[in-house]
């Protein structure tokens, strides 16, 4: 019996870990998608990275959210020009995705509610932007230039917002995901 | 809608240090109505050809034409929603681009995005999911929960839902079973017939080419080697080889056979059933004549 | 559309800094981002900018893809300049014109200031230009090896990081098809008010996920019967090498924190 | 001859939670046995859910049988020996793309060697070695997306076979491939076995692959339905039609012509021996 959990234990753990890459792949892919100019709002300044990150939390809870978000985030800053920001954005996009899950899967939810789902998100905003703000605080030994990123982070987070709702409510009726 | 394409080229990635040239001087005509198979060696630039077909490409070089529509490199917007209408792709694998929660609104997303009516949209739903032999209850299904060959069907379904009287196939059946294979390859066959459509086929097997088509392309690094009817193509055994293709078995075999007789046959046997055909008229005859 | 993009901005090359061990350079890197705050004054700003144009020299690196590199970051640090210029009030004053004044120590400020940044995204910059992503995952899983005594999951952490890498040319791959795909079906993503184009999105992301989440499946059970059961017990392939061109790295860096203590003020 | 894998009155259900209480348990494999030898190639064919994959499954221990016994190398395959047991067979499934798991060719063949703890220096002589026998060496540092559907396979051949492995399943591995890529991994597989007498068992829809196997296990339905050689399974033509088998090419010509009423001597296989009955029969008289 012990021999049979010990198996199908490492089973499930060996999958968790190739889902969990794979969704950080999934949230590199999104934030790239910035630079194809999918043409929401007025292109450029959006990417998909995090709704991909909300997503991903929501459907898969807290520790995949973390690691999806600070991995995939955190890989597309150090391969794509923005390597100094990369720690910032680590822990930052890690600590989003926590939250986000650990609010969404609050007593057994498992992103089922609608209403945690919004709150997660929303109550990640503000977290995240202050994460953003210390690290680049930091950076530029500056308290007036990070401001500038601010609005831009929010405009992302409103945008991340409404596209997970409706594509979660989508996925959590295809099997896998239920 | 004849189609041509004149002198075309395409790059991908113009302009930069990746730039990667996929086609070059592409001119082919694939006359309204007829169908038309593409063949060519893998990376020959098939695959790239057909994204031109409804804009999702735009000519680097030369013009696409359309009916009277013409693409090139300025092309946008309106004109290129107007195509897509006309023309529908049947993507390699398409089971990948399903998305809706039920196969039903799957099938609609294509008519509806066109501005087709729901409850048209609807009727067709029901109408092709009889027509591709699916049961009647995978409408309300997730098409996530559908085998394999199923989710196949719903998927082309969802492409011949807003009527498009250009269908164009990029290997349609990989991945299946030769039984599935065949009903599909059937279906379209006869759905040529029926509709009155263009249809256009990317494929490497030059069994289903020879079978179902009237007009052969060939493709060869980028350009467009040669055309016409496949009994003409598939004469010119050299020429496809220098383009690293072959010819279909039945052919080889009769090659084989005229070769060993000495003799070569009324017609090109474009189809088993034709090879058989052909050689027992040949064995008829050589019982005939006395030795 | 996709094919604009490059993932990676790594490029092979032969330099003694693309030979040195991915733990020395990020080890270095590390370090220097710490150095970079000892600098104060002119001399010391120097020394880094010297120190800085060194490294480049010694990596190799056509200037074409330095300056891309950066492309993204000088808005910033032209942004950064100007701030710092009229924002700060002390010191004596440069230059007035209507409300506009300028004091020295705004523009003494700035210019370190942009100095220094510019200085850490150069280092950053080479360090990714001359390691592949697949060393930077190695260098990081040797370097934080130690902290798996503190039970941090450091094999864990290094094999997702490079799936995800392997994953994400095949993923993007997908998204281009799975794009073109509903374009073809009439899906229209550059046209409509803000809450169709959100709804545009979906087609695109819900085949995405699910695609991700079966090639999870398929991966999980290849690495499973070809034996993989957690990191214990595991032998390495990729074996980094430590050499003394990676010792003489922290050798220099030491010189280079001595200097820098020296000039300070 | 020494059994390197043999299955006893098998049966298997996935537990599926039908909404409803519609008990039905589909049995994917219904009481399936047979015996495998060493050196032997098996073909396994079968319409699109006969119970192929389930039946692979089964032989490396992804799942285990509700009933009955799955034997390797002479013994019962169990959680106890289920990893030994691994590290003695290779497999390689449908979809290149999804089995690629080393971020270079050199480090995905190297995979199963770092899992089985195998030390460095051998590891690199292995890997060179089995990248060899699949004629991928010029590839040692390519990265996956920048090979073809073929090459992944072979690569994945390869690390199958840097464990110098006694048994080698292939699970559909050609079918998402192009003509050219099937002929290369055909090939290899060939060469494999007329070189180190690898045994093998493929399953396939690709008939002249087929040919190629010793024996045949005809799938239906998650029984088997018959077994033999190639020629006795060929033989029952209108047993395989009537489950949507395919038959081969020289096989569905003499049929043809006898229906045209030409009358032949025998069942032809291969195009050569119908072309020499078709002459010695036909047009030399
Ligand atoms: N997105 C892309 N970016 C850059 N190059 C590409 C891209 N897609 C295709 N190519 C290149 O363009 C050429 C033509 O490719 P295409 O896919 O059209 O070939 P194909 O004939 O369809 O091949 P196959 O039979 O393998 O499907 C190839 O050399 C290919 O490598
Ligand atoms: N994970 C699963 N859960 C439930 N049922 C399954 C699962 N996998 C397969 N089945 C069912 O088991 C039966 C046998 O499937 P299997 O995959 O073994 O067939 P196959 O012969 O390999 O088919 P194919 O040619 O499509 O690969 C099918 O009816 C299938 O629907
Ligand atoms: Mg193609
Ligand atoms: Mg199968």
């Amino acid at each position: 019996m012990q021999k049979t959990q010990g198996y199908a234990a490492s089973r499930a753990k060996t999958f968790d870990l190739i889902l969990t890459s794979m969704l950080a792949s999934l949230v590199f892919v999104a934030t790239l998608l910035l630079n194809i100019k999918l043409p929401i709002g007025n292109g450029g300044l959006i990417h998909l990275g995090t709704a991909m990150l909300f997503i991903a939390s929501i459907l898969f809870g807290p520790k995949k959210g973390a690691l999806a978000g600070a991995i995939g985030m955190g890989l597309f800053d150090l391969i794509s020009g923005w390597t100094l920001w990369a720690p910032i954005t680590f822990l930052t996009r890690g600590l989003q995705g926590y939250i986000v899950g650990k609010i969404a899967w609050s007593n057994g939810r498992k992103g089922t509610s609608l209403k945690f789902n919004l709150l997660a998100m929303t109550v990640s905003v503000p977290i995240t932007i202050a994460g953003y703000y210390i690290g680049e605080r930091i950076l530029y030994n500056s308290w007036i230039i990070p401001l500038a990123s601010i609005p831009g982070d929010i405009v992302q987070c409103i945008v991340g917002i409404a596209i997970a709702i409706p594509v979660c409510a989508m996925l959590k009726k295809v099997q896998f995901f239920k | 809608m004849d189609i041509s394409f004149q002198q075309v080229g395409y790059l991908y990635a113009k302009d930069s240090p990746f730039e990667k040239r996929a086609l070059q001087n592409v001119t082919a005509t694939i006359p309204s109505g007829s169908y038309t198979s593409i063949i060519g060696h893998t990376g020959s630039g098939k695959s790239t050809l057909l994204l031109h077909l409804n804009g999702l490409l735009k000519p680097s070089e030369g013009v696409v034409k359309i009916g009277d529509t013409l693409i090139t490199s300025q092309t946008k917007g309106k004109q290129l929603k107007d195509i897509r209408h006309r023309v529908g792709i049947v993507f390699q694998f398409p089971e990948h681009q399903l998305f809706e929660e039920t196969v039903e609104k799957d099938i609609m997303f294509g008519p509806l995005n066109f501005g087709v009516p729901k409850e048209i949209a609807r009727d067709r739903a029901h109408e092709l999911v009889r027509l591709l032999g699916l049961p009647e209850d995978v409408l309300q299904k997730s098409p996530f929960e559908l085998s394999g060959g199923q989710m196949r069907r719903v998927a082309i379904a969802g492409v011949l839902a807003f009527k498009p009287s250009i269908l164009v196939l990029d290997e349609p059946t990989a991945g299946l079973d030769p039984r599935g294979r065949k009903e599909i390859m059937e279906l379209f066959h006869r759905l040529h017939e029926t509709e009155n459509l263009t249809t256009i086929l990317v494929t490497h097997s030059m069994e289903d080419a020879a079978r179902y088509s009237d007009r052969i392309l060939v493709m060869h690094e980028g350009t467009s080697v040669m055309e016409g009817p496949p009994e003409e193509i598939f004469e010119q055994e050299e020429q496809l080889h220098s383009y690293r293709l072959g010819i279909p078995r039945s052919v080889h075999f009769q090659r084989k056979v005229e070769n060993m007789i000495g003799q070569r046959f009324g017609r090109i046997a474009l189809t088993e059933e034709m090879l058989a055909q052909e050689l027992s008229v040949a064995i008829e005859r050589k019982g005939e004549r006395p030795c | 559309m996709l094919e604009k993009m490059i993932i990676g901005r790594y490029i092979p090359g032969n330099s003694i800094v693309h030979r040195m061990d991915p733990r020395s350079k990020l080890l270095f890197v590390f370090l220097f981002i710490i150095a970079v705050f000892l600098a104060n004054n002119v001399a010391s700003y120097a020394v880094l900018l010297g120190f800085t144009v060194f490294v480049i020299a010694l990596a190799r690196i056509r200037p074409y893809f330095l300056v891309n590199g950066l492309k993204p970051v000088i808005f910033l640090i032209a942004f950064t300049l100007l701030l710092h210029l009229f924002f700060t009030r002390e010191g004596a004053i440069l230059f007035e014109w209507k409300f506009i004044k300028i004091y020295e120590e705004g523009l003494r400020m700035g210019i370190f200031i942009s100095i220094r940044f510019l200085v850490l995204v150069l280092i950053t910059t080479i360090l990714t230009l001359t390691t592949s992503p697949i060393s930077i995952t190695d260098g990081l899983e040797t370097l934080l090896n130690p902290f798996k005594k503190l039970k941090l999951p450091v094999h864990e952490l290094a094999l997702m990081m490079s799936i995800s890498l392997r994953f994400i040319p095949t993923l993007m791959d997908e998204t281009d098809k799975i794009l073109k795909a509903q374009l073809a079906r009439g899906s229209d993503l550059s046209t409509g008010s803000i809450k169709e184009r959100v709804q545009a999105v979906i087609p695109l992301l819900v085949p995405l996920f699910v695609s991700a989440f079966k090639r999870a499946e398929d991966l999980a059970v290849a690495m499973e019967v070809r034996g993989y059961r957690g990191g214990e017990g595991r032998t390495r392939f990729r074996q980094l090498s430590w050499q003394t061109r990676d010792t003489g790295v922290l050798i220099a860096f030491v010189l280079l924190v001595a200097v820098l203590a020296w000039v300070r003020k | 001859m020494k059994e390197i894998a043999s299955m006893h009155h098998v049966t298997f259900s996935y537990d599926t939670e039908e909404e409803g209480s519609s008990l039905i348990q589909n049995k994917a494999l219904d009481d399936v046995s047979f015996t495998l030898y060493e050196g032997q190639w098996l073909a396994i064919v079968g319409h699109n859910g006969s119970g192929k994959s389930t039946l692979a499954k089964l032989l490396i221990g992804l799942m285990f049988p509700s009933s009955g016994e799955v034997n390797l190398f002479l013994e019962s395959l169990s959680e106890e020996n289920l990893w030994e047991m691994r590290s003695r067979m290779g497999i390689v499934f449908q979809n290149p793309d999804n089995q690629f798991v080393g971020s270079t060719v050199q480090d995905d063949v190297a995979f199963a060697l770092e899992n089985n703890g195998v030390p460095h220096e051998m590891m690199v002589k292995r890997v060179y070695e089995a990248l060899e026998q699949v004629k991928m060496t010029d590839y040692v540092n390519h990265e996956p997306h920048h090979l073809s559907g073929g090459q992944k396979q072979r690569v994945a051949i390869a690390g199958a076979l840097a464990l110098r492995p006694e048994l080698l399943i292939l699970d559909e591995a050609t079918s998402m491939l192009d003509p050219q890529g099937r002929e290369e991994v055909i090939e290899i597989v060939k060469k494999l076995r007329a070189e180190i007498g690898l045994t093998v068992v493929s399953i396939t829809h690709d008939l002249e692959e087929v040919l190629l196997a010793d024996r045949v296990l005809v799938m239906n339905e998650g029984k088997v339905l018959m077994t033999g050689t190639p020629q006795e399974i060929f033989k029952q033509e209108t047993e395989l039609e009537s489950i949507g088998l395919d038959l081969p090419f020289a096989l569905r010509i003499s049929e043809l012509l006898r229906a045209a009423g030409v009358e032949l001597q025998g069942n032809h296989m291969t195009e050569e021996e119908l072309v020499n009955e078709l002459w010695t029969f036909h047009f030399s008289k």
